[in-house]
């Protein structure tokens, strides 16, 4: 008796746990696969739908202004002008915007001479992975950790205690909590990534088109903040657009293609484009669409079959050149969002050359980051890279990451 | 006993029609009726699902993991397990990707070389699990540890791309449907006439089924899973052939989870667990079925979020029922 | 004569023991050649060598007066050596036809490939059955679904199918009903006809009788001697075996009857527990006899709690109790020696200690914790008093022979100090020694004042320890007999009655051995 | 193949003492022992950071979730049977326990509590439906291996929970004398898991099931209670790994703990529990856990990269249970 009473509470703690969690929530609108931190949508361009009701100045983010927000070594030895050994741990090794950010690393250090760095991280982006790795690197005892985090929240605790060990942290691509490393190297806001991915597919598919989402999974942290910002920035600028609806694809690019697959089979012609929010979700949407003979009909594109504008679809996303020339190439895909990873590579390492020889300090506004000439700093603690970089046929050739 | 009226009954019936009732009664037809059940819904929802482009993705895309399925059957009903199946995807798919971009190197040897490396591992994982006596659940997770490792040691990672259109063998079409739907096709008729009617492949039951009295009616359990092995080895090389030439770049990392999804595909397929049962045609009809239930979902508007608990719970009713039915054929043997 | 096959000098060494010591065998065509010897004689290692799967350390075998020596089971198969073993070595999900032709199936030319040929495979199948006299058996069937007598048959086709000249059977006759063993018997003697030379090894001294026409005598690895059937006796065979003679293999003791202790009425659970009602009372042996599926062990089961009851009542001691698991029996003072010792009645991975210790494990407490030294003066005053030949607690069951396994699974309940003993198939499988030492086990605890239900498929038995007989017939009591009414034509009868109206014929299925009963 | 993780008495008799040291060394656990002592002898030589108290207890902390999985596991897998679904109830307790605070407003006390309810739950399920309805425990597991990370999916909107109040940390990031906090329920739990597997009825219970579970039926072993604690038990594991984790990670989200359940098998597998049920113990499946762990760091501290170091680990898993094969059988198990 007792056990079947026993059974009885827990299945009802089940149910009832499960059932209160996602009571809040619902009533804040935001898009499937997109996080609930808050949005700074940017402005609208010119001609845009919305771009009259922005009329109102936006509460610009007073990056200048910030006070430094970043944390401090701990009884870090001096080593201004030394040699210095860095670890750099990627969320995931074995990809390619990590081996370019890892080639830009290598370039820096060929360049500045006097520092020694390796990239080394685990295969799966898995934060707990990551954090063991750094735990590794704390004890091995290197001078400078470079990280891009799985999760900012979860890594922080482990940068916190490098930086009580005396190790210096700069972060690139992905940041932690502010307190937990010195600096971060912003390749690109993510409300400057959004703005760039909608105007391109509304460029191509109109301000009134529908589109669908092939993320790579709704838990990666870049990409829903991404759709986040995305769904702000249309809100605000081009209200007419149609989402239709956003699947995951895990990091798998035969995934993204049969997810693609489904998602034009199933829309037919009422859908006009798809985002490729990751770099291997792109590639394997932008094949779907290739192979379903749905490519747009492109000047460059003799080879492609083309059908009508009406039935075409836009593929419009975030990757590296190399796994989209072939797209580009044949005008399948018009043009590729994405910063330059070999330059922010490169950036973190001045940034953490110029930490360590004091050079950078919190008082400072700007930094000298080689061939990138001076980089600015914004938002208390981070650099920025510069605004994203586009893609497209005619550049896409002087390229191989 | 009842056994008897039962058999003479059966005697009496034609051999084709015992066999259609065989079909009918046993997993495939578990799994087809499922699968008919499946279409009706989601096609009635949404008639879109039933157009020809939609099934015929929903084959090619069941194509590698059901030609992998194949494989990993014939080591379930050995007795046996291999989890590194995912991993030697990734690794064949590089390796036959690297190939084809090598200059002046024939098509075909980027599309044989795999076909040859598969085995060659697959010996290696038998010859652990048959000769030196280590479970295969150790061996291939050892396997897949190394083959995971060694692969991003050895490609850093980079993807492949600008393959010849040549090397493109997935992409072809024949009559209207992807080649590679022939190969799961063939692969699968021809899989399952290997082991009802050769020797070698009636043996794997036997040795999954009974390993004592295999070894004592003259059939010697070493060699016969070392023939499993290399036999799942070479179909994960095709399989890797299928997933590298499906597309304009190669990801040279491992999928992760690829190996559960075609464990699954096997178990829910009918092959037991246990050893000794289960047939490669009820393994390439689950595939289906579990593709079928993935694209379906988005069709009928499945709440995203839920849709992987959507379909953990389909695998769960699956089974279910399996066992319900395969419940109620034992209680009538007992009479 | 012409001998087919003859054993000279063979020994054989393991680990430790020497299972095989100078053993010579010979046979000639068409003989049904009895091979005996207590459990641990060498008779399977010596069959084991013939058919191939062991390497005999020194001696020859000359197979038609040529020496042969066999590498794998397979070279002995192809010179037409079969063996069926007590553990039969087919393969429940693969059906009739392909279990006989596993590995030697007829083939055919598929264009430039050789293919198996089932449809051949299953005429054939069909026509060495037919050549058995068996007709009902649909080859297409999966092993699993049928019975162990027809699955038996299954490997004397198998057998046939390799066109055996000599073939071996282990124990056939150790899990059969008795309807199959006279088809059984009649195989073997149709086989004999056909010239084909049989080693037939079996602990029921009557089929020796009934079926033999020599018999060869093993113990302890030595060989004692052939005799051909007609110049020797039961009691001659036994002592040759043991050594010694048996002054009695069924010590009733004389015992008080008390109490009931255990009484059930019209107990159900279908199918093969229909209503059934009896009493148990202390220091009483009750045999319950019954063909098997007649319900025996299945209501013993509902009474332990395996399968519990559906309906119906258990008193003990007069007190209605309710039996849903096991554990609840045994709180009762209710022990189950199973059918199957090597399934039901151990764990044969774990050591004596481990299997006498696991129905007593809650008692031997301290604290939490098992207490091992309590568990081992357990042990070793178990191996004392059942006389277990073993070298200490910690043996692993395995290892032991048959009997001294089923003395720890006595033990075992033994230990439990229980007050009803339901014994199921005690002696099965078990040497003439092992025997009289498990009966004479039987009568002492039954003086000491239990009450003891003896399930047994041997009317001697149950007629040599009986203090009442119960015969059971589709899941019912349908007889009981005192001791002194009980023969055993009024047993047989009961138990076939249904059809005992019609045909004297089928008495004489129950040929079973009279002269044993002490 | 007996039973382990007990000093075997049969050559008692020549000298005990000798004997007994012998018995316990070449035991599965004594090679295993053996084999994690020579990769630390290896691994300090190759760099002195390796073998410092602070790097082995933070080693430590790191595999304290995986710990507490392999705990339930070992049991699970020497009866016969195994539990795939470990890493997707870990990641769906945390994030309930997440979203019960955040969004639902439980206080964190009570959402803790509930983090366990609903891991206990989630294995009560799985237990429940391989004793009931009998499903094969793969099977079941591997279909609640989707289902319940699609749970954890949907609860909570692929969102993650995060700013939980400081003290909520004690457990994951701080230390208690001296020692990491979740060390020592690591270590409580452990050996209570020992001693009730190698000690009590329970435990023999579970031994006898693996080896013979009709055989341990009928001597009144009640095995599907059993069954149905030990799965229930890893369920509860699961959610206490998760709220552990939690706290050390300071957030969660619902892919949390993701492909987890292969390095829980790979320790107890490592620590010579047998896949086929049977045999095993608790020690063995500790030093398995700390031996694959030692390896991961002392490698990478040695200067070798995380992609070696996963061909490494693997060589080694096979290599170890090679040894420990050829060892027992050569002394005769059998």
């Amino acid at each position: 008796m007792s056990k079947k009473v026993f059974s009885a509470i827990l299945m009802v703690a089940l149910a009832l746990s499960v059932a209160f969690v996602p009571a809040v929530a619902q009533d804040e609108v935001r898009w499937v696969g997109a996080d609930d931190l808050p949005v700074s949508p940017l402005e609208c361009p010119e001609g845009a739908p919305g771009a009259a009701m922005a009329e109102e100045p936006m509460e610009e983010p007073e990056a200048a202004a910030l006070e430094y927000n970043g944390g401090q070594p701990v009884g870090a030895p001096d080593l201004a002008g030394q040699e210095i050994v860095l670890v750099d741990v990627p969320k995931l090794i074995g990809i390619g915007y990590f081996n370019a950010t890892s080639l830009g690393m290598q370039q820096a250090a060929e360049e500045l001479g006097n520092v020694k760095v390796t990239t080394d991280g685990p295969t799966q982006g898995d934060i707990v992975q990551q954090v063991a790795f750094i735990e590794q690197y704390i004890t091995q005892g290197v001078n400078g950790i470079l990280f891009a985090a799985n999760d900012p929240v979860g890594i922080s605790p482990v940068l916190r205690r490098a930086l009580e060990s005396g190790i210096h942290v700069v972060g690139y691509d992905a940041n932690s909590e502010p307190d937990a490393r010195e600096w971060f190297v912003n390749q690109a806001e993510f409300n400057g990534i959004a703005k760039a991915k909608i105007d391109s597919m509304v460029a191509e598919i109109g301000p009134e088109g529908s589109f669908a989402i092939v993320t790579s999974s709704f838990t990666a942290p870049n990409q829903s903040r991404w759709i986040s910002e995305m769904w702000a920035y249309a809100q605000k600028c081009y209200p007419d657009l149609k989402w239709l609806e956003t699947v995951e694809s895990a990091e798998d690019q035969n995934l993204a293609f049969q997810q693609t697959q489904t998602l034009l089979n199933k829309y037919g012609p009422d859908m006009d484009g798809v985002f490729g929010m990751s770099s291997v979700a792109f590639p394997g949407a932008a094949d779907a669409v290739a192979q379903a003979g749905l490519c747009s009909p492109d000047d460059a594109a003799a080879d492609v079959a083309a059908p009508d504008e009406e039935s075409a679809v836009a593929i419009v996303g975030l990757s590296t050149p190399n796994q989209m020339r072939p797209f580009v190439e044949n005008g399948c895909v018009e043009s590729v969002v994405l910063w330059n990873p070999v330059d922010l590579g490169y950036a973190a390492v001045y940034v953490m050359r110029a930490v360590v020889d004091g050079t950078l300090t919190p008082e400072s506004t700007e930094v000298e980051a080689g061939r990138l000439g001076k980089l600015q700093v914004v938002n208390g603690s981070e650099i920025l890279l510069g605004p994203p970089f586009v893609y497209t046929q005619d550049n896409i050739a002087d390229f191989d990451f | 006993m009842t056994a008897t009226t039962v058999s003479a009954a059966r005697q009496s019936a034609p051999g084709w029609f015992k066999n259609l009732r065989m079909l009918v009664s046993g997993q495939e037809g578990a799994l087809t009726l499922s699968l008919a059940l499946l279409v009706i819904v989601v096609g009635t929802a949404n008639p879109r699902f039933l157009a020809q482009q939609n099934i015929s993705d929903i084959l090619l895309n069941s194509s590698y993991i059901a030609v992998a399925a194949i494989g990993m059957s014939a080591v379930i009903i050995s007795g046996n397990i291999d989890i590194s199946v995912g991993a030697m995807i990734g690794v064949l798919a590089t390796i036959s990707g690297q190939l084809s971009i090598v200059p002046g190197m024939p098509v075909w040897i980027s599309w044989l070389v795999p076909l040859i490396v598969g085995p060659m591992i697959g010996a290696v994982t038998g010859f652990l699990v048959a000769y030196l006596r280590i479970p295969a659940i150790v061996v291939s997770l050892g396997m897949m540890s190394i083959l995971k490792g060694g692969l991003i040691l050895a490609t850093g990672g980079v993807w492949i791309y600008n393959m010849p259109p040549e090397y493109k063998l997935a992409q072809q079409s024949f009559l209207g449907l992807p080649v590679p739907v022939y190969f799961m096709l063939a692969l699968t008729i021809l899989a399952a006439l290997w082991m009802r009617y050769s020797p070698s492949g009636r043996a794997i039951y036997a040795v999954g089924g009974n390993k004592e009295a295999a070894l004592l009616s003259g059939i010697s359990p070493r060699v016969v899973l070392m023939r499993v092995f290399m036999f799942n080895g070479l179909m994960v090389g095709i399989s890797s052939v299928l997933f590298a030439t499906q597309f304009s770049s190669i990801q040279s990392t491992v999928p992760s989870g690829l190996e559960l999804t075609i464990i699954t595909s096997a178990v829910v397929g009918g092959v037991s667990i246990l050893g000794g049962t289960g047939t490669v045609i009820g393994a390439t009809l689950a595939t289906i079925l579990l593709r079928a239930i993935g694209n379906g979902m988005i069709f009928i508007n499945v709440s995203a979020y839920w849709l992987q608990a959507v379909q953990g719970t389909l695998i769960l009713v699956t089974v279910l029922i399996d066992l319900l039915r395969r419940r109620r054929q034992a209680a009538q043997i007992r009479g | 004569m012409g001998a087919i096959l003859e054993l000279e000098n063979i020994s054989k060494q393991f680990p430790g023991v020497k299972a095989l010591d100078d053993v010579r065998f010979d046979m000639a065509a068409g003989e049904v050649h009895a091979l005996l010897g207590e459990n641990g004689a060498g008779k399977s290692t010596l069959i084991k060598i013939i058919s191939g799967v062991y390497k005999q350390d020194g001696g020859t075998i000359r197979l038609d007066g040529e020496t042969v020596s066999f590498n794998t089971p397979r070279e002995a198969q192809q010179r037409g050596i079969a063996t069926i073993y007590q553990e039969l070595s087919l393969y429940p999900e693969l059906t009739v036809a392909e279990n006989i032709f596993m590995g030697h199936a007829p083939r055919r030319k598929l264009g430039p490939i050789e293919v198996l040929d089932w449809g051949a495979a299953n005429r054939r199948a069909q026509e060495i059955l037919a050549s058995l006299n068996i007709h009902d058996l649909d080859v297409t069937r999966k092993i699993g679904t049928l019975t162990v007598g027809n699955r038996q048959r299954v490997e004397i086709a198998k057998a046939l199918s390799l066109n055996a000249r000599i073939l071996i059977m282990d124990e056939p006759t150790a899990a059969l009903t008795e309807a199959d063993v006279e088809r059984l018997f009649n195989i073997v003697r149709l086989l004999r006809e056909r010239g084909v030379g049989i080693i037939y090894i079996s602990h029921r001294l009557h089929e020796v009788f009934e079926l033999a026409d020599r018999v060869t005598v093993l113990r302890d690895g030595q060989y004692v001697g052939t005799k051909p059937v007609s110049e020797t006796s039961e009691d001659d065979l036994v002592s040759m075996m043991v050594g010694r003679t048996i002054d009695n293999l069924f010590p009733k003791l004389e015992t008080e009857v008390g109490k009931p202790v255990l009484e059930i009425r019209s107990l159900w659970r279908k199918p093969l527990t229909r209503g059934v009602s009896f009493q148990l009372r202390a220091g009483e042996i009750v045999g319950l006899a019954g063909l098997v599926g007649s319900g025996r062990s299945e209501v013993a089961q509902v009474i332990f709690g395996i399968n519990p009851a559906e309906s119906g009542e258990i008193l003990i001691d007069g007190k209605p109790v309710t039996i849903k698991h096991p554990g609840q029996a045994m709180n009762h003072g209710i022990a189950y020696v199973p059918e199957d010792r090597g399934t039901q009645g151990l764990v044969r991975q774990m050591r004596i200690r481990e299997n006498v210790s696991l129905s007593v494990l809650k008692a031997i407490r301290s604290g939490l914790f098992i207490n091992r030294k309590q568990e081992r003066s357990l042990a070793t005053s178990m191996i004392k008093q059942l006389n277990i030949r073993a070298y200490s607690t910690e043996q692993v069951v395995n290892k032991l022979s048959g009997g001294n396994q089923q003395k720890v699974v006595v033990s075992k309940w033994l230990a439990s100090k229980p007050r009803i003993l339901i014994m199921d198939e005690p002696t099965r499988g078990i040497d003439v020694g092992a025997k009289a030492e498990i009966h004479r086990l039987m009568s002492e605890l039954a003086r000491e004042g239990l009450a003891v239900l003896m399930i047994s498929s041997e009317l001697p038995e149950i007629l040599g320890m009986s203090d009442r007989i119960l015969v059971m017939r589709g899941g019912q009591v349908v007889a009981e007999f005192s001791r002194q009414e009980a023969t055993q034509e009024r047993i047989a009868a009961a138990m076939m009655s249904e059809t005992a109206g019609n045909g004297a014929a089928k008495s004489e299925t129950m040929m079973i051995g009279e002269s044993e009963t002490a | 193949m007996a039973v382990t993780e007990r000093p075997s008495q049969l050559t008692e008799q020549s000298n005990p003492i000798v004997s007994r040291l012998r018995a316990v060394v070449l035991s599965k656990e004594g090679i295993l022992f053996l084999i994690m002592i020579a990769a630390m002898l290896i691994l300090s030589l190759l760099t002195d950071k390796f073998l410092t108290t602070n790097n082995l207890l933070n080693q430590l902390r790191l595999v304290t979730e995986i710990g507490l999985m392999a705990l339930p596991m070992t049991f699970i897998i020497i009866t016969g049977g195994i539990d795939l679904s470990v890493g997707s109830i870990f990641g769906l307790s945390a994030i309930v326990m997440g979203f019960l605070w955040q969004d639902s407003g439980w206080p964190l006390e009570l959402a803790i509590i509930m983090c366990m309810v609903v891991g206990t739950t989630a294995g009560f399920m799985n237990g429940l439906f391989i004793v009931r309805v009998g499903v094969p425990p793969l099977i079941m597991t591997l279909a609640t291996l989707a289902l319940y990370r699609g749970m954890a999916l949907g609860v909570s909107e692929a969102r993650s929970a995060r700013g939980f109040p400081d003290w909520f940390f004690d457990l994951g990031q701080r230390q208690f004398l001296g020692i990491p906090s979740q060390l020592w329920i690591l270590l409580i739990a452990a050996i209570i898991a020992g001693i009730v597997l190698a000690r009590t009825p329970f435990g023999r219970g579970i031994y006898a099931m693996g080896n013979n579970e009709l055989g341990a039926r009928f001597s009144g072993i009640p095995v599907r209670l059993y069954k149905l604690a030990i799965y229930t038990f890893s369920g509860f594991m699961a959610g206490l790994a998760g709220y552990i984790f939690t706290s050390r990670i300071s957030t969660t989200r619902a892919d949390m703990g993701t492909g987890l359940e292969l390095d829980v098998i790979a320790a107890v597998v490592l620590g010579g529990t047998s896949i086929n049920g049977g045999s095993g113990s608790i020690v063995g499946t500790m030093i398995g856990l700390i031996l694959i762990q030692l390896l991961k760091n002392g490698l990478l501290l040695g200067g070798i990269k995380g992609d070696a170091t996963i061909v490494i680990i693997g060589a080694i898993l096979i290599l170890a249970i090679l040894i420990n094969n050829l060892v027992q059988r050569r002394t005769g198990g059998d």
